[in-house]
């Protein structure tokens, strides 16, 4: 065995580098085709199998939080370019492309909101950001929402999704682990509750860090949930790799989350923990 | 580039002495050393030279974990095993007494021959090894034992079983055990570290790094694999995104650089050890002066700070 | 023997009124029920009647730890895994509301059906078991949730694997972690309480019997094959080392029996939670006067008085 | 599978129920056999094959301890028979046999020492006394030696050997499980450290209680150190065991010990344990 070197990386389930480019709203699970007003309509999910399309944090927000509830909170925090990256382009291209094509600040939106009534906190993650990952503007993002919660003595629910670190800043995006491993530390000091949904995917360093460390965790159907993906696993370690390894029905399997909910029942099993979490029971 | 460098490191200087973790006598020895720093580091690193560091921290005959503890402490106790499962042989922990004062000891351990290697994963931990980590730092914890940490890894062991047993959720606990600690807490990078393997065992009141260390999120020829889509850039990686221990310092994510012999630790191993020593020494007589609350709190504003980014107008 | 029984019971009576955690109003309800106790157990169970708690302790009808669930809690949330290896089938945990309070919820958990009862290795338990159940527990702690432990095990799963992953380990860090609560914990046997496999769920304020349940240091058929070397004078064991409710409550090792219906829980599991939720949320009530750390410090007292010995002159 | 039911017994590796006495001076390891001031000698240890002899509580206690430091406490504390329990003959006149065959009053002896200088309190059990099985003297007896050094505030350095609990005081035995853990929590509470030292065999009740809670923990060579011991889990599962099934050797390999040392560098390794945890590092 060569001696691996890798262990955060970005990389995507079931999408091989040599692999025709599939239409977005081409279902990976059936083959079946939907417009995007249909896909809405299901949240995402295929009519057909079951399959969970990546969710965009606005849509998440808007199907978690009451109507008219969520307040967005640390919009102005953006990434800077503190190494002035440049690989093949420009980092600060890349987020300027990223901001374009999203409509997002970044890879996380946090706010107040309430769901079914209760009053929480939510830090939503975005894939379709640079995949994810996970800088200083996230890692700030998701500390204010752990301080915001702290200090509206609300829950915290956080949704994940990422391919990890953002290796653009260096070492700094790894920092983002202690900081947000702290903010954690104190929300759980605090008394307050946090919930984490993992989405497809969460990896590498998120969920090294802050994802790994909620009250109560779940996990969309399908979702991979890795430290290290089954690209690099296969390449540096040369093992064969279980069919579903890493997937979210394997991590429920080893112990690693509570339950795995189809995107219908999410809503209701929050506010459901939101009841039982709630000061004096209410 | 010279000059911007000693401005930013005088800048650093300046800012010592309010700084809150060093007081009284011990700012002292502290601005001394960032002084003799200060003088090694005559330019930014070139590209060439922070390749250098990559190699360095990488020699085959470079002090590991086990050859410090030998330099470093008397009565040393390995202690093994999770309680769990396995006793994971890439990470070491134990007692021992540094400089008249019982010490928990935690690093990563790197195999010298081939076998050895592969006993020890090149280093690279099992989710077990960050448990036998937690297990260790509790009994520091419970008993008011400092708690030093030395990072040498090339990153958590990216295997099947090692994610099977929840690699992500022990590196983040390890991490969590670390900010929790009520008892000072070192942590020196003595040759690579490697990603959240490596940070697994360095959220601590102080970190530091040995001069020709590398820190960072991604090796150089992941790194390059990814971006540019060829892993023969390693340099070109290395370059970029910058592991080395100057620019770790100036980015703040260091407090500190431990020299090393000229040519690195592995020309002359007592004389890294009793350089190691004294930066970790004075790191302890420093922190000792705080109480376990006041440590904690510092401990987290600290990480807490970390980053660098824009707030639009 | 009916007068020698009913004269310690009114004697558990006579202290009832001085013990610390029986104050107030609540001690009258408290009174009344150990005088329905006191009532329904006329004589000292006889050796037959020792064997028939055997038997309806492990009848196949009888309600499980999820049986009781759906009728004590509103929104449960079955929370799983131990966060490193696995998901214990065998050991059960999560939230719920009872009574209009949040609790967390831990119990051994049998299967029904053939199918069931091999994924739930018949209720015993492997160290990943335990491990799901310190981490509940911890939940619990954090957030000031009280907890309620459902025994109900043959004992720790006695398999190479178990050995290997821990198993006396676990069963006693579980315990500790239950001897650290500052919650209120409520423990009842609901039907087999054996060995070390259920003190691990039962280190609690208040330790309960069901009526027909039975607790013990090991199985009679154990017993009988050790010490009468014939495991088919599991009867006479039995009969030896009293396994029954009312010999525990006697003894001292159980606060409180709580009634079944007649013929024994299964005939009708609904009256069965009824009498169960009565006792638990009485518990509950009485124990929620106190502080965290009032708890702690009684629940320690409690267990290190428990036993019997002689002091030579 | 039949439903196993049992899971604390008293059993002996490697002395199948079958086998002919052996003179317990003879050495299972290599045949070889010794006079009883040949063993004292050599600390029970085969000097041809390193074999570890049991070793009686006032020997252990003889050879931790510094000459004339031991002042033993709770002698007169003896077991009861609160059952008046009556297998193939009675509990108590199985206790008086054990009295009088092992000069000691319970399965554990406890006291205050000092060793290579350092205060310490003592509690070292004798597997000759009923199997080193636990009931309430022995947990009562623990349980003060604690107290003894929580109220002195020096190490506690416990030794065990135990084939479980003392099925003989029924339920009660079992309460000593909880009883003793309960003393750990307190010790830990003060700061107190406690060693552990496992002999041969470390199992069931001891091993599921205050054995297992130490701050380190070291077992002799070829120790049994398993919650249920080889025969019945053989008995109940019908797996085939591994060779080194429960010993100390496999203990070490999945974690469970921090060392295996033989007799002759226990002294030095407590002393320097000692030196570690002593107050202010003296
Ligand atoms: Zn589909
Ligand atoms: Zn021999």
């Amino acid at each position: 065995m060569a001696t691996p070197r890798i262990d955060v990386s970005i990389e995507h389930r079931g999408e091989p580098a040599t692999a025709t480019k599939r239409h977005p709203n081409t279902c990976p699970g059936c083959g079946s085709h939907y417009r995007d007003d249909e896909l809405e309509g299901s949240l995402g999910v295929c009519p057909q199998c079951g399959h969970h399309f990546p969710l965009r944090a606005r849509a998440r927000i808007a199907h978690l939080a009451d109507a008219g509830s969520f307040v967005e909170e640390a919009a102005d925090v953006r990434s800077d370019d503190p190494l002035g990256f440049f690989d093949l382009r420009p980092y600060a291209e890349r987020l300027a492309e990223a901001e374009l094509s999203t409509g997002l600040g970044e890879a996380v939106v946090i706010g107040q909101a309430s769901l079914d009534g209760h009053p929480c906190e939510l830090a939503v993650m975005d894939f379709a950001f640079m995949g994810g990952s996970m800088g200083s503007a996230v890692g700030e993002k998701f500390c204010r929402a752990c301080e915001s919660a702290v200090e509206r003595e609300v829950p915290l629910i956080s949704v994940t999704a990422s391919g990890g670190a953002r290796m653009q800043e260096g070492i700094l995006s790894l920092m983002q682990l202690p900081k947000t491993v702290c903010a954690v530390e104190d929300l759980h000091d605090a008394g307050i509750p946090m919930f984490t949904v993992m989405a497809h995917p969460t990896t590498a360093g998120v969920l090294a860090s802050f994802a790994s460390l909620g009250d109560v965790t779940v996990a969309e159907p399908g979702a991979l949930i890795a430290f290290t993906g089954p690209r690099v696993v296969q390449q540096t370690t040369r093992e064969k790799l279980p069919e579903d390894f890493g997937l979210a029905e394997s991590n429920l399997r080893f112990g690693h989350v509570d339950a795995i909910l189809p995107r219908s029942e999410l809503r209701p099993f929050l506010a459901r923990l939101l009841r039982l979490f709630g000061r004096n029971g209410a | 580039m010279a000059r911007e460098d000693e401005h930013r490191l005088r800048e650093r200087l300046g800012k010592l002495t309010s700084l809150p973790l060093l007081r009284g006598a011990r700012v002292s020895g502290e601005i001394k050393r960032l002084q003799r720093q200060l003088e090694r580091i005559e330019a930014r690193p070139s590209d060439e030279k922070i390749w250098r560091s990559v190699e360095l921290a990488r020699h085959q005959d470079r002090p590991y974990t086990l050859d410090y503890v030998q330099f470093l402490l008397e009565d040393w106790v390995e202690l093994h095993g999770d309680r769990g499962r396995a006793d994971d042989a890439a990470i070491v922990a134990g007692l021992g007494r540094l400089d008249g004062r019982t010490v928990a000891l935690i690093g990563h351990q790197k195999g010298r021959d081939a076998r050895e290697r592969v006993q020890r994963q090149f280093g690279m931990a099992y989710p077990e090894g960050y448990h036998k980590a937690i297990r260790v730092m509790e009994i520091a914890g419970r008993h008011g034992f400092p708690l030093v940490c030395l990072v040498d890894t090339p990153g958590a062991y990216p295997g099947v079983v090692a994610e099977q047993h929840g690699q992500g959720g022990a590196i983040a606990r390890s991490q969590a055990a670390m900010a929790r600690l009520e008892v000072p807490t070192v942590a020196c990078v003595i040759g690579e570290g490697g990603s959240g393997g490596a940070v697994a065992l360095a959220l601590a009141d102080r970190v530091l790094m040995q001069e020709h260390s590398i820190y960072s999120v991604i090796s150089p020829e992941g790194c390059a694999a990814i971006l540019w889509r060829d892993g023969a850039e390693k340099q070109k990686a290395a370059a970029a995104f910058k592991p080395d221990a100057a620019h770790c310092l100036e980015l703040g994510v260091v407090d500190g650089v431990v020299p090393e012999p000229p040519g690195g630790a592995h020309t002359d191993p007592g004389e890294a050890a009793r350089l190691l020593r004294e930066a970790v020494v004075d790191s302890l007589d420093d922190l000792e002066a705080l109480s376990g609350e006041e440590l904690r709190r510092r401990r987290r504003e600290k990480f807490r700070a970390m980053g660098v980014y824009a707030v639009n107008a």
